[in-house]
């Protein structure tokens, strides 16, 4: 059977230190506890999964395409819809092959960065295969834990080309997305996602115990090596309930150096290049809303309070952040405009996106102020002052506010401030307890998270952008640019009225 | 036969129609389009980016008249059309050489 | 703990009438009953209200943007979006701070009309709290109910703009709305929805009959006022399923107020105002129908055959509706149109709102046919008579199918026709059962509840369009509604092709 | 109580063949089994398919109506969108006065064919009628199957449409889907779908053994004739999971038909009509793919594992077909196309919806990916060689994949390909065991299920056409062609920038 | 040189383009434009309102040839263009003074 | 007073329009159309169907302006539209015979 779990440790950072970097081959084969009892799936969890995975795709598709969509030239209009369809579709079929696999499963020597390829298309999973969640002993069927995995993997690579719309080439996307999701994406989630769960937590913390007291030390280091056999930033205590790291840092930063790459579109700064259709934009920005609460909510992989929490911190969050873009720019600019709410709502919901399951709701409402406020700042003196051209600005909104939510997440989970508190599976094997809130450790295992990413997200993209277009070109003709993407690339035109 | 371009101001559209259907105009062609002129313009901002427009949007109509009717059709443009403010528009006369009604084949005045 | 419910009285109001007007400020206080027991959630519920809440959020955004954005000429279009998307982030705002408080907690004194302040910032709850469905033993999280009932506080203002588009400042429309719902849409929730619950009522029966067994009238005089601590119009016995009154009564009298007090459009009647794009009124439309069964089915607080009951009358009655008035219209006006169609449906979604739970499917589908046909009378021959300029027909449409929808309750509850019957929480406390059906008492509840709307939210709705009116000028220059509000008042264009 | 069931059979075959033609008028009066034992439903079910018929209704509005709509030209856009709403109101009416007694209700005598009358307006049914699912002893409100079928009802018909949209008279279409649901569509369901149910084949199996082995002929007469009172093409052994043969196929051949009937757009192959707004269409096409979820998953009318893999499937054969045709579009035109990408995943929606309970993920991947190269092969050589005006590809996409989904059906289920099995109810009375698979009796049941649909409804269909044709008239003038027929016989315009 | 404007109806621009192009035409200008004339528009309802929209849709032609070229060229448009049917459209013929080929600076003829 | 018509490629127009200021022209009227000539079209496919589109778009400037600016403005577009690349465009010069500023009522090159 398999266990694995979503979202940033779950235990103590004190205790997971001791073990740190103690390779663990055999932790995760034997699993006896689990292979004796049958397991069985509660129909609301599965409901309720089933549910979010649909709301997911429904953010994808039509969402985030619209919302992309509409912030482009007309002429370029379809170009980025079939970028973002194509891509959630071609990275679909990747995950059956082998995603999942170098995602989810365990990776041997190489565990702490990727998965092996024991599980690719799905190899040993059937009906009854069970994906732990976070509660002891409740589980969910492998296969739906797959699909719900998969539209993250789809919707973030599609994240990434807003950063460089109106001026890529369709061929060398495509290329540059297979290499980004199997050299950054996977091995990302794996870090940040791949633990033992609840239950094989509690079964090796009363393994340790009893060996300890046995003084059976082969016993215990085999037990502490299977505790630390997750990923490397889940052992460094980060918390990410829903991909902070993983989904909007990682993609806002290969945006950013992806339009660095690429370099600016043709006439950018003298012709003038206004959203095509606000109304398509509004649509997707809507629909990412209602998708995100699949998502964040989703994350929690069961139905239950936490996820409801969730669903209410994604909402406060948003609601907060649209309000306050609205008021800033109205302040700032002397006009509420109707991108800046739907804008700020995303940026909202970006920033919430590591916090929901973890913060209170009033106090998420906050973080969507903040990140509100400092996107916009962001998308418009910042970055008009470093003059680099983010078309959609993927960076300003999908990074900072990324940031934003990863850091905030350390203080709001904060109990005092009406949070979650850091969880503990191991003290009290089989009850999931909260350990004691240090502001310190707490933020500063957030600030290595967002580090580390930045660092391996920014500097992978970077070469993998090089390499393709040494090998294709990344960029089309400026005639070509000129006529627009859709005619000449694709041979299609988004209207005709 | 002369052919009278003018720009008015879209909404004014309706009004000038009747009024030169009044006076017997029977046909004339309208096109949307975008005016430069005194009237000034506006300024849209989408995040970051901050555009002046310079255009206005306006109708330009096109109709061919018999001579005899031109004074009257750009007396009655002049007046419909006009709000006093900036904007309003301009009427041209320009001379035209042959009409010709495609159904018909009649030529000249007969045409129009 | 809290208890609390939707939706209009579930006990006989024969019962009620005595209790009337005794104030109970301790009897939600102390509920020892409910203390002890521990209370658990049911998952398959959890997974439904949080669907029902997410669908309520689409229906709003983007289905009621895009269905009134449709309606109006292009140049107004973000204005329509900017104001209905605003309104829900700005209300979820305000509902954390203080509009959940003042709709969903003891009042004190003043409980018949409005609750307190001790739920501000959702004060006291955490994932534990329950809040009280309308089965006996059946709870949800409190945070489910707060966000459920969340949307339905955004959506209920947003639908009073249509009566006034294209032609209002958006300045003065975000205070008018910051006042509305503080002064009209909490109480009004409050009168319709506060109650104590089918446990707590049964508690209260139950110490009723004791007391007045051991002849202790001090006891017997607690519980009569416990058992009528709730919203006026609860007592009055009115029934509202899922908000005919709370909602669209009131929303639709506040509209047509609005479009009085600030007048025509400019060109009203002498220029043509065609809807820009029927399209997105479509998509609206259907967006409408999809979430409306989260608002109507929703309503029922939990998954059970009731809110499948629901479900089935809300999708009967809007296919009653449209083709009624697809039918009607080709008959009167010798063609069937798109916009009649997907209007028909929608005045029988608004319709069947309040009876969704009572009646049955037959029912509903007749309900659904008359209100298709009055209300494609009363938005062209009527409105064309008076001549006001309710520009999208919030009043033609919402209010008056809600009343239709209001009065059809009291006669479709019936269960001779198929109804669910009045049901009577007390006489068996614990067991729910079905009181005897009076015609003459269940109609006359539901006029004084439609009169009663009509008045309060159409005097409060002038008093505060007229503050607004004199204090900041609710109407745009003439030049300004000539140019457009998306440019002038938002500095953007909806489509640039 | 009433047992129906969706999807092919799930017996041996072999067994039936013993049965066949066996009459049982009375074979489902008495079951006294379920008479006794009270029927509970669970949550979790019902929150599931209440989800799963709201997104049938999403993709098919505003989802079909988009997808369809975006293909035509503006002009006639509306009509489109009239079409298919109006399509899905009147059926829904209908459904609830006859449709679903004709499908889903013992049809006496002519049982194998059709239903009979005794369910008209829903007679009998209320909150606690349960209607049998796929497993023993599991059942869900007969109010909410009814639902769910009720939007098979729905978007069949407006399958249609596609076939010769831009050129068909509106008051003739009308008329055409409701003789066409009564006369083809709600046998077919029937002949399809209508089953006894697990635990209604287990106590007739019981009943079976028990007479035979009491030597009472007579009493196994009754069980055998009982256990073959099933819709014809169940009885063959016919496997279609969620509709390939009822809607698809059903659909696609009817669209094949009405655009030979019809004829030709007028200016077809010398005026150039291409899609007004592939953005529309790409919407729709999301939307589809969405609520397709809810088709496929929800055929299994219960939250377990089996409806997990349903959407598995239906996610990773539409991937697999919206790459394949991308790449062999690119390949073959030279061009990559949006449109190509949606009309892929469309092709791979439809393909897998027979076999999405019933293959594996990875073989679904496959199917999808056939799919997708045959149709758009289909849709331009082979169309453009037979050079028949099939607009928007019905027949194209929907009959085509549908056939190359019925016939995989037969080859996925195979166990030894990750299949699910052939399911027997029979052998072990109250359980589900999967028989033996044999390739020829398996595929050659697809094949005649197919041939039967296409002959029923291809002939059938043809009638209606030409009685309607005849009688009023499928073809507006020329003249209101070339207008459109949005202005001519709708009033409207769909866009008025 | 001469302009010749005409107005067609829209369904016959393919036809009327490959006529063109046949007797030598080698460039023209298209815009869709609002006409107004003897045949009758259309009315529009939506729930209470009923909207008469007077325009017909139509395209403009407009193209600079050679005084040589012009009779043919009205022919062209005078046959292909023609239906029978009322709005079938005019053509109008004004002098041009002078022509100018951006790319090349070509003037007169040579730029046409 | 003279008719000056420009066609030029779209994205020259803010170009175009600066030039024409600062050599003191005071409005003129800006309109998208097709065009058709040397300049090659492109191919759409959808499913099966193929279609050429011979049309390119274009914008048409058009100003009256007086006689003696005339050298002078197409001079300004000659130069600012040129790319050197096929489709730059043409210039073509009408006379224009009365000119009315519908505000003002002004006349001839007053108008302008
Ligand atoms: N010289 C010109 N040639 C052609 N059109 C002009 C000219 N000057 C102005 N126009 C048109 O007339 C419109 C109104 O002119 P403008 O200068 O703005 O106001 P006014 O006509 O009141 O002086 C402009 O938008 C433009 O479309
Ligand atoms: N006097 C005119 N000046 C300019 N355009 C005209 C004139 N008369 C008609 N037109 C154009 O020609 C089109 C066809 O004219 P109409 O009178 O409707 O039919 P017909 O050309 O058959 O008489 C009109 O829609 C209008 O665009
Ligand atoms: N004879 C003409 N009359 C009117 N417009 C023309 C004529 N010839 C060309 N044009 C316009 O000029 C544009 C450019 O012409 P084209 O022949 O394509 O390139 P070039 O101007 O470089 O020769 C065409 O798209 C068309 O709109």
């Amino acid at each position: 059977m398999t266990d694995k779990g979503i979202s940033g440790v779950r235990m103590t950072m004190k205790r997971l230190t001791n073990f740190a970097g103690v390779a663990a081959m055999t932790a995760l084969a034997a699993t006896p506890a689990l292979a004796q009892e049958p397991i069985t799936f509660d129909k609301g969890d599965i409901a309720w999964m089933s549910v979010s995975t649909i709301l997911v795709l429904l953010m994808t598709l039509p969402g985030l395409a619209l919302f992309y969509g509409g912030l482009v030239r007309s002429k370029n209009m379809l170009s980025v819809l079939t970028q973002v369809f194509s891509i959630v579709a071609i990275v679909a079929v990747i995950w059956i092959v082998y995603g999942y696999s170098l995602a989810f499963s365990d990776g041997g020597a190489l565990n702490l960065y990727v998965g092996g390829l024991s599980k690719m298309f799905l190899a040993g999973m059937d009906l009854n295969t069970p994906a732990a969640t976070f509660s002891n002993g409740v589980y969910i069927p492998e296969y739906l834990f797959v699909m719900f995995q998969m539209t993250f993997a789809c919707i973030t690579p599609a994240l990434i080309v807003g950063a460089f719309a109106e001026r890529v080439k369709f061929s060398a996307l495509i290329v540059f997305v297979v290499l980004w999701v199997t050299l950054i994406y996977f091995p990302m989630a794996h870090m940040v996602w791949w633990w033992g769960g609840p239950d094989y937590f509690a079964a090796q913390a009363t393994a340790l115990a009893a060996a300890t007291a046995a003084g059976d030390t082969a016993a215990a280091e085999a037990a502490q090596a299977a505790l630390s056999a997750n990923g490397l930033l889940f052992n460094w205590g980060a918390l990410d309930f829903a991909g902070g790291t993983v989904v909007h840092i990682n993609a806002g930063i290969a945006g950013l150096v992806g339009c660095l790459v690429i370099g600016k579109r043709v006439g950018y700064g003298k012709e003038s290049m206004p959203p095509h259709s606000l109304v398509m934009t509004m649509i997707g920005g809507a629909l990412l809303w209602v998708g995100w609460f699949g998502f964040n909510a989703g994350s929690n992989l069961e139905a239950n309070a936490v996820s409801v929490l969730a669903m209410l911190n994604t909402f406060t969050a948003t609601a907060g952040a649209a309000v306050a873009w609205l008021l800033a720019e109205w302040a700032m600019k002397g006009k509420p405009s109707l991108l800046g709410l739907v804008t700020g709502a995303v940026a909202g919901l970006v920033a919430v996106t590591p916090a929901s399951g973890w913060g209170g709701p009033v106090g998420c409402m906050f973080l969507g102020i903040v990140a509100g406020v400092v996107c916009l700042i962001f998308c418009t003196t910042v970055k008009n002052a470093f003059g680099y051209d983010d078309s959609l600005d993927v960076f300003g909104v999908h990074c900072i506010a990324g940031i934003i939510g990863a850091i905030g997440t350390g203080i709001l989970v904060n109990p005092g401030l009406g949070g979650a508190g850091i969880p503990d599976y191991i003290s009290q094997p089989g009850s999931l307890i909260v350990a004691d809130y240090v502001f310190g450790t707490a933020v500063w295992a957030q600030v290595k998270a967002v580090i580390f990413t930045l660092l391996f997200s920014g500097i992978g993209s970077f070469i993998i952008f090089k390499i393709v277009d040494i090998v294709i070109g990344l960029r089309p003709s400026v005639d070509t640019e000129r006529e627009g993407l859709d005619l000449a690339e694709h041979g299609e035109r988004a209207y005709t009225v | 036969m002369k052919l009278i371009i003018a720009v008015i101001k879209p909404f004014k559209l309706e009004e000038v129609r009747e009024a030169l259907t009044t006076i017997g105009v029977q046909g004339l062609m309208v096109s949307e389009v975008k005016g430069y002129g005194r009237q000034s313009g506006h300024t849209e901002i989408y995040r970051g980016a901050e555009y002046v427009v310079n255009f206005v949007p306006k109708i330009k109509l096109e109709l061919v008249v018999p001579d005899a009717m031109v004074d009257k059709v750009v007396e009655a443009l002049a007046s419909t059309a006009k709000t006093g403010k900036i904007g309003d528009g301009k009427v041209f006369v320009l001379n035209v050489e042959q009409a010709l009604r495609v159904r018909t084949g009649e030529t000249g005045d007969d045409a129009l």
